[in-house]
C-alpha cells in the first residue's frame, strides 16, 4: 500500500498492465519522454521501451484508428487523447468502428482498447481544455464509458477497464489527478466495470454523481448530516452501461434524488437517470428529482468558469429544496 | 527526397496493353499459365458475382449494392500477391479482392443481403470487413500493421480505398503515421475517376493521386488498374519492400467505374454515355483474356466452362443466401459486447418475446 | 400552393432561399449536377449557377469548416453531410466552432450556416446509412437542432434555419423523404423555430415525438381513439432549444406522458424531456414515463432493421401500460 | 505537375544571414528605413508582450500562455505583408501577428487572462479569434476565402499553423479544397521544430512541411522564419498570387520555439539546453537588428528608446487589464446567440442571482 494520488495511481495501473501483459501497448501525444501532459506516463517509456509507450504525430484520428486497428489484431492499445476537447476528431472511429467491430462480424473481431482522456473544467484550463461530454459518449452503444473519482478507483478501473476485450473510453476528472490522496495497494486486481459505488449510506436523498463532482456532493453530504439530513451519496464509476440497479434501490428507500454533474444540463446523462427513474421508481419519489448541471453554455474562460461549475451550495439548495417538498 | 521524387513521372506503369500486348518483360509470375488463368478466372467469377447482386438488389432480393464492374483487375491483382498472414481492409467495392482471400459467394450476399453473418468470415478470419464510411478503415489499417511489428508478424497490413477518399482527413493521418512510424502497411487507390458524381478532376488539383504520398514522406506509384498482371506486380513489390522493413507505399490504380456508383445512382444524371464507351476498350478482363488467348492459347471452350462454372457457383451460392433464415432478432444484442451487460436484459427479453 | 413530398418541399425552400438572398450558398458531396443522392438539391445548380451550389471534395471535416469561415465572413451556407453516419468528422467544427464563434467572440462574428444532413432508418439503407444520433447533437451548447415531421414543416423550419443568425444543424428524417405530401405553399413563410407542434389534441396522455417517429405514434393515437383514448401528439419540431413549456403544460393536463425516439434509449433525447418532466411535473404524474425508444445496440443490417425500429405496437404497450398504472 | 515540383528544392529562402547581411538584392520594401525599423519595434513590443505575458502567468496573474520566443518574425512579417481586407485566421502562437493587425495589447492580455472580451478585437473586425484546437482553422479559412470570392471582394485568408498541425487530417482536407476550389488562401507554417515535446522529425516522415502541398497540387515554399524580410516577401507573393485569382500557397517558415511550449510546459524535460543554445545565434531580433544598425545607421539611443517605449506601452496594457473587472456572470450566456433563447432563461436568472 501506498499513498497514491490519482495521476500517480493512474501511472501505476499502466505500469501494471504494461508489465502484466505484452500486448498492452501506451500510445498518444507526448506520453513517452514527456510523460504526457500531466504525467500519467512518466517514466513508461524509460521503462518499458518506445516500441510500446509510443508518441503519436499529432492526428486525433489516426490515434483512434490506429488503436482499433491494433486492438482488433491483437494488441491492447491504451491510447491517450490530451484533453477531451480534443476527442471530437476521434469520434467517427470509436462510433463506426471502435463499438460495432464484433457486433458487425458477430463477435470474429474485437476491440480490446482504451482510450483515455483527462476532463472537466475547474483547473482554471485554457479555451477547449475543460469540456464534460461524456454523455455524448455514452449514447453510442458499444462503447463503455468508465469514469473514476478517486485514486484507487482510478487504478482498479483503468485495469479492468484495459483487461475488459471491448473498447472503454476511461474518462479521468482532471480536477482529481493531484487534488487527493489515498492509499493504493498495486495487486493488480481490477475493479469491477458497470458497478456504482456508494460513497455514503443515507436515508434521506440519494445523490447521484461520477467523477469530479463527487468532491462538492461529498462536501454537501457532510453540510447535511450537520443539519440532521441523511444523504446517500452514489458514485457511478461507469456511465455505460451504468448500474440502474443501484440507484433505483437507493431512491426506492430515499424517495428523493438530486443528480449532480459538470456538463451542461440539457441532454446530459442525468437526464438518463432521472428519466429511469421516472420509469422505474414513479411511486417511491416523494419530491422532484432535481439535476444540479452546469449551464447550458461554453464553459467560460477562466475568469468566469468558477460561476460555471455547480457548487456545494447549488448542490445543498436543491437538497433543500427536494427535502422541503411536500 | 529520392523516396518522394520517385513518384513524379506521370508515366503509369502496364504490362499489357488493353490489346493485351505484353509492354517489355513480364514478371516472372506472369509468365506462368497457371497463374495467369487463376486471376482471370478469379476476375470472371467477380464480374458473375457482380452482375448476379445486381440482379437480386433488382428484383428487391438484396440491398443497395456497389457494382465493380471494370475494376476487377484491381481487388483481384491485390489479393493475389498478398499472402495468408497479411491483413486486407476493404473499402466497398472491393468484391474481388474478398473473394480471392477466401471469403464465400455466400458470405458476400449475406453481407450485402444485410446479414452481419456475412462478415463472419470463415475464411481470412484477420482480414476486416467491409468498410462503408470512407477512408476510416486507412487508420486501422496503420494499427494493423503497428500490431504485425509488435507481435514479430511477418505480414503487411493492405487496405483498399477509392480517389474520393483521398481527401479526407483519415486517408492523410494514416498515411503520414504509416510513414512517421515506418509501418508494413500499402494503401492502394482504386482511381476510377468518379466519387458518386464526382469527377476526380474535381476532387483535388493535383496531378496525380500517387503524389499525395510525397505529404507523407513515402513512396507513391501510378499503375494501370486495368491490368491486373500490373497491379499484382506493383503489389507484390510493395509487400516485399514493407515485409523488408522499408515501410509503406501509396499505389494508385487507374481504372474506370463503367457502372453506376451503386444500385441506388443514376449515373445518366451526371456522366454521358459517350464519356463511358471508351473505357469498355480498356477494361481489364478482355485485356487479360486476349493475352491468354494470343500466348497460352486459352481456347473458346476453356472460356465457356470457366463463365459455366462461375454462373453455377454464382447461383448456387444466392441459392443458399435466399434459403438461409435470418437471425433471430437478438441477434443485434448478442454480439455487441464479448459478454451482455445486464443493462441490456430487458431489451433482449422484449427481443426474445416480440 | 402545391402537393409536395418532403423532399420536395426542402428543394422548394432551398430555391427560395437562393433566391431571396444572394449570400446564401448550398455546398455538400453531389448536390449540384447530381442533385443530392435523395435529390435535394436538384435543379439548383442549372438555376443558380456552379457558385453557389457548390459540389464538394469528400471531406466532412472540411464541408463544415468552410461553411463556418463562409458563414463567419457574411455568406449564409447550406452545407449536407450525406447521411448522418458520416457527420461525425464534423462535430469537431460544430462543437469547438460553430456553436461558440458569436459566444467567444462576445458577438462579434456569428455562424449563421445551416448543417443539413438525412437521418434516421427504415429505408434498408446499408451499414452507417441509419444513424438517429440527434442527442449528441442536442447537447452542445449553442446549437440549434431542428428536425421537421412534414413536408410543410419542412419548408418552413428550413427557412428559418436558414435566415437564422445562428448555427443550425437540420435533420432530415429520410424515411419521410416521400412516403406523405401535403400542400406547401411558397410563400417564403418561416415556421419560428423552438416551438413544438401539437399534432393532435387529447386529454388522456401526452405522446412526445419527432422526426419520422410522428408517423407511429399518430397512428398509435389513432388506434387509442378507436379503443376511447385521448392521445395528445406533440412533435418537438425544434430538440434544442426545445419547447419545454409546451410539454409541460400538456403533462399538467393529461398527466401520462410516453416518449417515442428511434435512437438508442440510453441516453437518447428522450431521456432529458422526461428528467425535465420529473423534476418540474412531479405532481402530474398519474403514471411512469414509458420512453419507446431503439435498443441500446447498433442499428442492424436490413434483415432485422424492423425490429430495432419502434413501432406502433410497442408504443401502444407502453401507453396501455401508463394508462393501466394506478 | 508544375506546381507542385517547384517546391522541391529543399533550399531555405533568406534574403538577411544570421549576421544580418544581405543575401543577394533585398526585396523592395526592404530598402526602405521606415518600413525595417517599423517590422522591428513590432518584433520588439512583440517579445516584451512575450515576457509580460509570462510573468503574469508567473505570479498568478493570467492563465496559460503560450510564449512566441525566436518566432516573432513569422507573426510579424506574415501581417506586415497582409492588407486591410485580408482576414487572419491565428493559431495561438501568434501574438505578433494579431499586434501587427490591429489587436491591442489590453485585449491580449485579456484573452489570455481568460475573458471572452479579448476577442472582441475593436481593431479588426474580420480576423478570427485565436484557435486553440489545432489546425482546426485551416478548412475555416478556406472558408473564408470562399466569402471572399463569393462577395468579390480582394481579400485573401490567411492562416497560422505550427510544424505539429500539418499532421491532421483537417491541415490535408484544407488545403486540398484551397488546391480544388482555387481559393486565395494562404497557410503559413510556424515550424518552430517542436510540438510541446515531439521534435518535427518524429512528427513526419516528410523532409519538408512544405512538400505537403503537392499532395493538393499547390506549391508550396520553404522560408527562414528567422528573418522577418523573407517572411513578409514570401507571403506578400503568395499574396499577390492569390489576389491575382491564382489560388493559394503553403509556407512553411523554419524557425525554434526558444521557450517552453507553454507556461505549463517544461521543455527540460525533453530537450537539452544545448539543442537550444545554437538557435540563439538565428533568432529574429539580432539579424534585423545587426541590419539597421550596419545599413541604416540604427543608433544605441533609437534601440534604448524603443526598448523603453515597449515596456511603457506593455505595462500600461497590463495594467489596464489588471484593473478591468470580470463581466458579470450571464455574461456567459448572453452572446452565445443573437437572442437568448427561452429555454437559457433560468440559468440567466440564476446567474443573475448567484
Ligand atoms: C465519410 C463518408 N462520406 C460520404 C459517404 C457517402 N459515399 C459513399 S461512397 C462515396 C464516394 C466514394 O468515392 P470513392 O472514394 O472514389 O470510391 P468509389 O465509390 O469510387 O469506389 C460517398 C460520397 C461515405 N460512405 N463516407
Ligand atoms: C487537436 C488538438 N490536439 C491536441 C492539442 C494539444 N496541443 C496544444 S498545442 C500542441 C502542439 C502543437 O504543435 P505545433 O502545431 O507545432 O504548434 P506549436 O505549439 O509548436 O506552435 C498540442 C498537442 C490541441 N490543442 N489540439
Ligand atoms: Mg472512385
Ligand atoms: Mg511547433
Amino acid at each position: 500500500m501506498a499513498e497514491m494520488t490519482m495521476i500517480e495511481a493512474i501511472r501505476t495501473a499502466l505500469a501494471r498492465a504494461l508489465e502484466d501483459d505484452d500486448d498492452v501497448i501506451v500510445m498518444g501525444e507526448d506520453v513517452a519522454i514527456d510523460g504526457g501532459v500531466f504525467r500519467a506516463t512518466d517514466g513508461l517509456v524509460q521503462r518499458f521501451g518506445a516500441a510500446r509507450v509510443r508518441d503519436t504525430p499529432l492526428s486525433e484520428t489516426a490515434i483512434a484508428g490506429v488503436a482499433i486497428g491494433a486492438a482488433a489484431h491483437g494488441l491492447r492499445p491504451v491510447a491517450e487523447i490530451q484533453f477531451m476537447g480534443f476527442l471530437y476528431p476521434a469520434i467517427d472511429q470509436l462510433a463506426n468502428h471502435a463499438a460495432r467491430l464484433r457486433n458487425r462480424t458477430r463477435g470474429r473481431l474485437g476491440c480490446p482498447m482504451v482510450l483515455r482522456a483527462p476532463f472537466g473544467g475547474g483547473i482554471k484550463a485554457p479555451e477547449h481544455h475543460s469540456e464534460s461530454t461524456e454523455a455524448m459518449l455514452a449514447h453510442i452503444p458499444g462503447l463503455r464509458v468508465v469514469i473514476p473519482s478517486a485514486p484507487a478507483k482510478a487504478y482498479g478501473l483503468l485495469l479492468a477497464a484495459i483487461r475488459d476485450p471491448d473498447p472503454v473510453v476511461f474518462l479521468e476528472p482532471k480536477r482529481l489527478y493531484r487534488s487527493v490522496s489515498e492509499d493504493v495497494a498495486d495487486d493488480g486486481a481490477a475493479l469491477a466495470l458497470d458497478t456504482a459505488f456508494v460513497l455514503r449510506e443515507g436515508s434521506d436523498v440519494t445523490l447521484v454523481t461520477w467523477g469530479a463532482m463527487v468532491t462538492e456532493t461529498l462536501q454537501a453530504a457532510t453540510s447535511l448530516a450537520a443539519e440532521g439530513l441523511s444523504a446517500e451519496v452514489i458514485d457511478l464509476g461507469t456511465l455505460k452501461p451504468y448500474d440502474r440497479a443501484a440507484i433505483r434501490a437507493s431512491v426506492a428507500r430515499t424517495g428523493r434524488c438530486v443528480i449532480v454533474h459538470e456538463a451542461p444540463l440539457t441532454a446530459g446523462f442525468g437526464a438518463e437517470i432521472a428519466a429511469d427513474l421516472a420509469e422505474h421508481r414513479l411511486t417511491s419519489l416523494l419530491a422532484p428529482i432535481r439535476r444540479v448541471a452546469g449551464y447550458d453554455t461554453v464553459m467560460p474562460y477562466l475568469r468566469l468558469e468558477a460561476h460555471y461549475m455547480p457548487s456545494t451550495a447549488r448542490i445543498l439548495d436543491a437538497v433543500r429544496s427536494v427535502m422541503e417538498f411536500a | 527526397m529520392a523516396s518522394t521524387q520517385a513518384i513524379f513521372p506521370t508515366a503509369v506503369a502496364a504490362c499489357l496493353d488493353a490489346a493485351g500486348h505484353p509492354q517489355g518483360k513480364l514478371p516472372d509470375f506472369a509468365r506462368d499459365r497457371g497463374t495467369l488463368v487463376a486471376m482471370y478466372s478469379d476476375m470472371v467469377r467477380t464480374r458473375t458475382f457482380d452482375a448476379k447482386a445486381i440482379a437480386l438488389q433488382r428484383t428487391g432480393r438484396l440491398g443497395t449494392y456497389a457494382s465493380c464492374l471494370g475494376q476487377e483487375a484491381i481487388g483481384v491483382g491485390v489479393a493475389h500477391a498478398m499472402r495468408g498472414d497479411d491483413v486486407l481492409l476493404p473499402a466497398f467495392r472491393d468484391h474481388g479482392a474478398q473473394l480471392v482471400r477466401g471469403v464465400t459467394l455466400e458470405e458476400m450476399f449475406l453481407f450485402w443481403g444485410g446479414d452481419e453473418r456475412g462478415n463472419d468470415f470463415a475464411g481470412p478470419r484477420r482480414d476486416f470487413p467491409v468498410c462503408i464510411p470512407v477512408a476510416s478503415q486507412l487508420p486501422q489499417a496503420a494499427g494493423v500493421a503497428l500490431a504485425m511489428v509488435h507481435k514479430g508478424e511477418p505480414g503487411v497490413a493492405v487496405a483498399l480505398a477509392g480517389d474520393g477518399a483521398t481527401s479526407k482527413g483519415d486517408f492523410y493521418e494514416a498515411l503520414n503515421i504509416v510513414g512517421a512510424w515506418h509501418l508494413p502497411a500499402v494503401f492502394v487507390i482504386n482511381n476510377n475517376q468518379w466519387a458518386i458524381s464526382m469527377h476526380r478532376s474535381h476532387q483535388t488539383a493535383c496531378d496525380t493521386l500517387a503524389q499525395k504520398a510525397v505529404a507523407a514522406g513515402l513512396p507513391g506509384e501510378r499503375i494501370d488498374g486495368n491490368d491486373v498482371i500490373a497491379v499484382r506486380d506493383a503489389v507484390r513489390r510493395a509487400l516485399a519492400h514493407a515485409r523488408a522493413g522499408k515501410g509503406g507505399t501509396l499505389i494508385e490504380c487507374l481504372s474506370y467505374r463503367l457502372g453506376d456508383h451503386t444500385t441506388a445512382d443514376d449515373a445518366s444524371r451526371y456522366r454521358e454515355d459517350e464519356d463511358v464507351r471508351p473505357h469498355w476498350k480498356a477494361e481489364p478482363l478482355v485485356r487479360l483474356r486476349s493475352h491468354l488467348t494470343k500466348a497460352h492459347g486459352w481456347s473458346k471452350d476453356e472460356e465457356d466452362a470457366l463463365l459455366r462454372g462461375c454462373q453455377s457457383q454464382v447461383n448456387t451460392a444466392a441459392e443458399r443466401y435466399l434459403a438461409m433464415t435470418p437471425e433471430p432478432p437478438r441477434a443485434m444484442l448478442d454480439s455487441l459486447f464479448a459478454t451482455l451487460p445486464e443493462d441490456l436484459l430487458p431489451a433482449a427479453r422484449e427481443l426474445d418475446d416480440g
